[in-house]
């Protein structure tokens, strides 16, 4: 048992090692030239794979003193810098949590990472991608990893610097590039909050290491310090902080309010979507949130059971879910409906969280990144298939010619919609539930949670009818081909993932939620038994759902690229305000870019006339003083004066002289004043 | 008689105003650029002169201080006649009173 | 005044049996009784007077005897007799040619800058002159015995490039002008291996001084092998880098391209004639001598004998044997080698040499360090490692220079 | 003083006002070298052996010799109208100068300063572990300095793409 532990030990002091393949890696592409593609590839994938051997290691090593150990978290922690007299530290935690993460991130990253080969395989900066992709997974690895804080707000802006890099990659078409910024500045709304909630947990706690024997912020004592000034002095701190981190989710994880960039992110390759909305960007708000939930729960001491934070973070995540869904209902881009989904999906996951299902809410971030990559991917082929066509009303009937890419797709879908028993969504998507139904506070996540699981059915249906089934619509020269290999092996690997994966964790056999609460793992019936009313409730859903689809988009194929939606002719009103996403992005226009807009132009105005009146009024003050000054010279003062002027203006004039731009005056004005300065000094010391 | 340290600091105060000389009165940046280097240089003798005759026995810091400046007057000259060849290439030609464009 | 002199002629016979008996040591005995001669006030100028003397009639008479071998040798590798009119087998061919030199007439080009034209050889020759002050040529051998005997070396040969400048700008020419320009480049580039060449014998030292590196060569490993800088592997290597170097310092094949024939007449010598091309010549062959002296006394051993039994033959002979040797060896390269182009000049001082020279530097820090290893194995495993690390690195620097640059097809126009 | 200091100290001065003084160029090069041998000389007599050789390595081996390529690359083309220079800004600067002088030689001769007299030495070997342990810093720095005024150099005076060369 010992050396057990102690291998455990040495993988934590060495996990470092999991994100610096990958930064390494991409250091050495930055300075790659362009020519060398295959290496770059090779590299960046290499050192994915490297990692991903890593993260199993780790993985392996999470497993050794499962269940019964108290090794089951462990953290190592090195000094980083003094600042007077405090030592800021940093370090790395190894939990179940964190390994789960490693070893998702790398295998989806690699898969995703092959498929990029293929997908940019005609772009000049191919290179540069590689580049990007791998400080990407290094940064998010990192933010996984780390025990503190400040290392994981580091690697978090990494993160958001990386998505910045990538979402512009194309930066040459406008929208790319406006897609970038918007992307930064929204999720740099949301750090700003994470920033501040970081200081003040500092103020507060004197450290942000999250686990520190005992000592750190996110441990028993810190979190009672934390509680008991807001006990006694009714500071409600730890509400406070709670929020303030949360904020920085909601802008990373795009949940509403923030959730306008994640859509808009879709100018960016394909991959690079797949990456950010599978893997990496914005599952890190809710590994925020799920790392940080011993503190998201702290008040919940304050308020006799229930936690006024997790209660906000429900209401968030099941208004968004079933948002983002309605809003998938009626969009037409094929990326942009995966990315609603994802927003819907995302939200679930806070839900879960908010709702106390935080083993649920980890498990189905993993089960959704591999069937979420698993979609994207599917886009991606079906969008290098059809010529770099986007719109779904323009595809259309290619199931018959690119057969790997619709097996696939099938499969993600069905994992996404829930369709029962076989496929992964299902068993995540019961479990978040499962615990929505069993809070108290109230019901609403539950049944904004159902709502969204029939919506996702139906979305997905009605995707995979304009896409797959019919004719095809798209321009008749180019006919859809099958991507090449590079694009459809990955495509099969996560595809036989997002089936597997959901026997993890099962009502019956819930290993995952298991062991990410570090507890022994039961193999029983009851629970599922237990459950089967709500199961059956959630299976009639998605069958609704898709059985709506079906019917209107399946069974009757498509007329045209340019015919009006079946949804549309029911309900054009309904329709058309969930085709423009409910307004939001108008909304924010109309008041707080207008806002702006509008403070900016009274400060206009204030410069102008105000601040500017004042000026003038002053000027024309001077002037009128000076026109009675020049008229008591004129008068009082005669001819003398006015030759005194003249010398003035001439003396002026020589002394204008000096400043000609020519050098060497300067300098000989410098030279004299020297001279001049050594004078007096040698006259000030003889005197 | 003089002092030899003060000889030194003479002889490095008239080498100084020969450079300065240099710098004022010729219209040709690279000749500016002469000057400089003999003041740079007439600093360098006060440094010799002082690890020299100075009262500070036992250090080095002068010597130290004459090689540090070498090379940063190498490192000077060199990135100066670049930019002199810069602004040759951009107004054709290297007096200084063609550069005037800071004219106020 | 009779017995002052009897005094003297008894110590001279002192010194006379002193040198006889002791030849090794029979230069400095014989100095320091000329210079006791005179007053005190004027012995130190005497003894420097000597030395120049000796060193100006010793590498003059190399020079004359170089111009020879080279002659013969050159004629003797492209199967022709070589000069063998003037004397018995041509041996006097060298007075004849300074009879000639001497004897032509001096042109000076009409708007040349004449006194430039002038000094420009006198500083190249003087300043040749001047680095051979260093080099030890025997035991307690050397002229003058500097902390930075190095450093001195390597800024009188800068100076040299100076003098060639002029040479080139006073001719008025525009083939000197390109010629000495060429040549400046040249020796800029090349003077960068050169020092990191013989900075790694420097450091494994710890002093610049040239005696004191010839003194940490004396001895001999395993009773036999002597322990020159040469039979290391950092030594070997930077021994190469030196002498390719020093084939570029000095203008001589196949880096001859300042005077290049076919493309620049003569390059800076364009406008010389006369006695300053003579002065010219004799710089060239005195800064080939100085510098093959300083490979002699960096890598191979100085004035040490290659083997112990022959200890007793004096030191100076062996030093000048080496020289003589290396001199050979330039001739024997410059009749067997093709001139490179430029682009090939600069890439292989620039993209070979230079890294290849850096990485020994490191390779003697190894050298260094690694003197301390006490285990059975630890002088093949010493050998072992230091051999990788310059073999591997040389071998993709020699690979990258093999250049696939392919150029477009010279087209030539004559005159119509 | 001795002799050999004058000797010396006129070699500086002569060639520093040649240097500036010249109206060929070149020649104001020459005289610049001519000046920095004279410093090497200075140093040497003043006992500071390396400084004074690296003076001779830096200044005359590559200084003047950049000096001269930067000369023959920026000459003005032939029969271009030649810069008018007024007489009075030349006055000016060497009426600055000497003032400047006259400040700093009576500023020297009015402080009082005892010369210590007995040799000094600094050997290489001192040097070079000053270098290595008071000074690693500074070297440090000048050896990036140096390296990023090669690249800034090259960058700077490397014709443009598309440009002809001048």
């Amino acid at each position: 048992m010992i050396s057990k532990t102690w291998e455990t030990l040495l993988v934590v002091k060495l996990l470092w090692i999991i994100p610096a393949i990958p930064m390494l890696a991409a250091g050495v592409l930055a300075l790659t030239p362009r020519g060398y593609r295959r290496m770059a590839a090779s590299l960046a994938i290499g050192s994915m794979v490297l990692a991903f051997l890593f993260s199993c290691l780790a993985f392996y090593a999470t497993m050794i003193p499962l269940p019964y150990s108290e090794a089951w978290r462990q953290s190592y922690n090195v000094p980083w810098f003094d600042i007077g007299h405090e030592t800021v530290r940093v370090g790395w935690v190894l939990d179940p949590l964190s390994a789960l993460m490693l070893a998702m991130v790398t295998f989806v990253g690699t898969c995703i990472f092959v498929f990029s080969t293929g997908y940019m395989a005609e772009d000049e900066n191919f290179t540069r991608f590689f580049g990007f992709l791998t400080l990407f997974a290094g940064a998010m690895l990192g933010l996984i990893i780390s025990n503190s804080l400040l290392l994981l707000f580091i690697c978090w802006e990494l993160v958001g610097l990386a998505s910045y890099l990538l979402i512009g990659f194309w930066f040459h078409k406008p929208s790319a590039a406006a897609a970038a910024k918007k992307a930064f500045m929204t999720t740099r709304i949301g750090d700003l909050g994470l920033l501040i909630g970081m200081v003040w947990l500092y103020s507060e706690t004197g450290t942000l290491l999250f686990y520190d024997g005992g000592f750190g912020c996110l441990e028993t004592k810190a979190l009672i310090g934390l509680v008991t000034p807001a006990i006694s002095g009714g500071t409600l701190a730890v509400t406070g902080i709670a929020l303030l981190i949360f904020c920085g989710a909601i802008g990373k994880s795009g949940q509403f309010p923030l959730h306008v960039w994640l859509p808009d992110a879709m100018e960016g390759p394909t991959p690079v979507s797949a990456l950010i909305h599978a893997a990496t960007m914005v599952a890190a708000g809710v590994f925020l949130v799920g790392r940080m939930l011993p503190l998201m729960g702290a008040d919940m001491i304050l308020f006799s059971g229930s936690s006024p934070t997790l209660y906000i973070v429900a209401m968030v995540g099941s208004f968004t879910a079933l948002f983002a869904a309605l809003i998938a209902v009626a969009q037409t881009d094929i990326k942009r409906i995966l990315a609603y989904s994802t927003v819907s999906q995302l939200g679930y996951m806070m839900m879960a969280i908010g709702v106390g299902g935080y083993p649920a809410a980890i498990f189905h971030l993993l089960t959704h990144a591999f069937f979420k990559a698993l979609l994207f991917l599917g886009s991606g082929s079906v969008i290098h298939g059809c010529h770099h066509e986007q719109d779904i009303r323009r595809m259309g009937g290619i199931a018959g010619s690119m057969k790997i890419t619709f097996a696939t797709y099938a499969v993600g879908m069905m994992a996404l919609s829930g369709v029962p028993f076989f496929f992964s969504g299902f068993w995540s998507k019961e479990a978040i539930l499962h615990a929505a139904l069993t809070w108290t506070p109230s019901m609403l996540p539950f049944i904004f949670g159902l709502c969204g699981a029939f919506l996702t059915a139906f979305y997905m249906t009605r995707m995979m009818g304009y896409v797959f089934f019919g004719n095809y619509r798209g321009d008749s020269c180019h006919a859809p081909h099958e991507s090449p290999a590079t694009m459809t092996v990955p495509l099969v690997i996560l595809a036989v993932f997002a089936v597997l994966l959901g026997f993890a964790g099962t009502s019956f056999w819930p290993w995952c939620q298991s062991y990410l609460t570090a507890q022994r793992v039961r193999f029983g019936w009851e629970e599922f038994l237990h459950a089967w009313p709500l199961t059956g409730g959630s299976i009639a859903m998605v069958a609704a759902g898709i059985g709506l689809g079906w019917k209107l988009y399946i069974s009757r194929p498509v007329g045209g690229a340019d015919a009006p939606d079946i949804l549309e002719t029911m309900h054009p009103k309904i329709y058309n305000c969930l085709k423009n996403k409910f307004f939001v992005d108008e909304f924010y226009a109309a008041t707080w870019v207008r806002w702006c807009g509008a403070f900016a132009s009274v400060s206009d105005w204030m410069e102008r006339f105000v601040w500017g009146g004042m000026m003038r009024g002053a000027a024309f003050f001077t002037a009128c003083l000076a026109l009675l000054n020049s008229e008591t010279d004129e008068r009082v003062v005669n001819g003398s004066f006015d030759g005194g002027c003249k010398v003035l203006k001439a003396s002026s004039g020589k002394l204008s002289l000096f400043q000609n731009g020519k050098a060497q005056r300067y300098l000989c004005v410098i030279g004299a004043a020297f001279a001049l300065l050594l004078l007096a000094l040698e006259m000030g010391v003889k005197l | 008689m003089i002092q030899p340290l003060h000889a030194c600091l003479i002889l490095s105060s008239l080498l100084f105003c020969i450079g300065l000389a240099g710098v004022l009165a010729r219209h040709n940046t690279i000749l500016m650029l002469i000057g400089v280097e003999l003041m740079l240089n007439a600093a360098n003798v006060n440094f010799i002169a002082f690890w020299r005759y100075g009262a500070w026995a036992g250090q080095s810091a002068g010597v130290m201080f004459a090689i540090f400046s070498i090379a940063v007057a190498a490192a000077e000259i060199a990135v100066g006649l670049a930019l002199v060849i810069l602004i040759f290439r951009h107004v054709r030609t290297t007096s200084i009173d063609r550069v005037d464009g800071m004219k106020g | 005044m009779n017995e002052l002199f009897s005094e003297w002629v008894r110590r001279a016979v002192e010194t006379l049996s002193e040198m006889l008996r002791n030849p090794d040591q029979a230069p400095v005995v014989g100095k320091a009784f000329i210079v006791s001669v005179f007053p005190e006030f004027l012995q130190g100028v005497v003894g420097a007077f000597i030395s120049i003397a000796a060193l100006i009639s010793v590498f003059g008479g190399l020079f004359a005897l170089l111009t020879l071998m080279e002659r013969k040798g050159l004629g003797r590798i492209q199967n022709r007799p070589g000069p063998n009119r003037v004397g018995p087998f041509g041996i006097l061919q060298p007075v004849a040619d300074g009879l000639k030199m001497l004897t032509k007439e001096d042109i000076v080009p009409f708007r040349a800058d004449a006194f430039l034209h002038f000094i420009a050889p006198v500083i190249l020759v003087m300043m040749s002159l001047l680095t051979l002050a260093v080099i030890p040529y025997g035991r307690n051998m050397a002229p003058i015995e500097l902390d930075s005997a190095l450093l001195f070396f390597f800024a009188a040969g800068a100076c040299t490039e100076l003098a060639v400048f002029l040479a080139g700008w006073a001719s008025r020419n525009k083939y000197s002008l390109l010629g000495a320009m060429r040549a400046i480049a040249q020796m800029i580039s090349y003077e960068l291996p050169l020092l990191l060449a013989s900075f790694s014998a420097v450091l494994l030292v710890g002093s610049l001084s040239l005696v004191s590196i010839v003194d940490s060569q004396g001895g001999f490993m395993l009773g036999v092998l002597p322990k020159w800088n040469v039979l290391t592997p950092w030594g070997f290597v930077g021994f190469i880098i030196f002498m390719i170097g020093a084939f570029a310092e000095s203008n001589r094949s196949p880096f001859d391209l300042p005077e290049a024939e076919s493309e620049l007449i003569a390059g800076h010598l364009t406008e010389y004639s006369g006695f300053k091309y003579a002065l010219f010549f004799m710089a060239e062959y005195i800064g080939m001598l100085a510098i093959s002296g300083l490979a002699v006394t960096l890598f191979l051993g100085g004035w040490h004998a290659p083997v112990p039994f022959l200890g007793w033959v004096p030191s100076y002979c062996w030093f000048f044997a080496k020289l003589l040797t290396l001199a050979c060896f330039f001739i024997w390269v410059r009749a067997t080698l093709p001139r490179l182009r430029a682009d090939q000049l600069m890439a292989l001082a620039w993209k070979c040499l230079i890294p290849l020279s850096f990485i020994n530097l490191g390779v003697t820090v190894f050298w260094h360090y690694s003197a301390a290893w006490s285990f059975a194995m630890a002088l093949p495993a010493r050998w072992g490692i230091a051999f990788l690390a310059l073999a591997v690195p040389y071998t993709f620097l020699a690979r990258q220079l093999g250049t696939k640059k392919t150029f477009a097809r010279r087209t030539y126009r004559f005159a119509e | 003083m001795s002799i050999s200091f004058i000797i010396i100290s006129m070699i500086i001065l002569l060639g520093a006002a040649a240097a500036v003084s010249f109206s060929n160029l070149i020649h104001c090069a020459l005289s610049l070298a001519v000046a920095m041998v004279g410093l090497a000389m200075l140093y040497l007599h003043l006992g500071a052996e390396f400084v004074g050789f690296t003076q001779v390595l830096v200044y005359v081996g590559a200084v003047s010799i950049v000096v001269l390529f930067a000369i023959l690359l920026t000459r003005p083309a032939p029969f271009s109208p030649g810069v008018h220079v007024p007489w009075h800004g030349r006055v000016t600067g060497i009426l600055v100068a000497g003032l400047v002088a006259g400040m700093l030689v009576g500023a020297v001769l009015g402080t009082p300063l005892t010369s210590h007299v007995g040799q000094r030495v600094i050997t290489v070997k001192q040097i070079g572990m000053e270098l290595m342990t008071t000074y690693a810093a500074p070297l440090e720095i000048v050896g990036l300095l140096l390296t990023a005024a090669l690249m800034g150099a090259v960058i700077l005076a490397a014709p443009e793409n598309g440009e002809k060369k001048p």
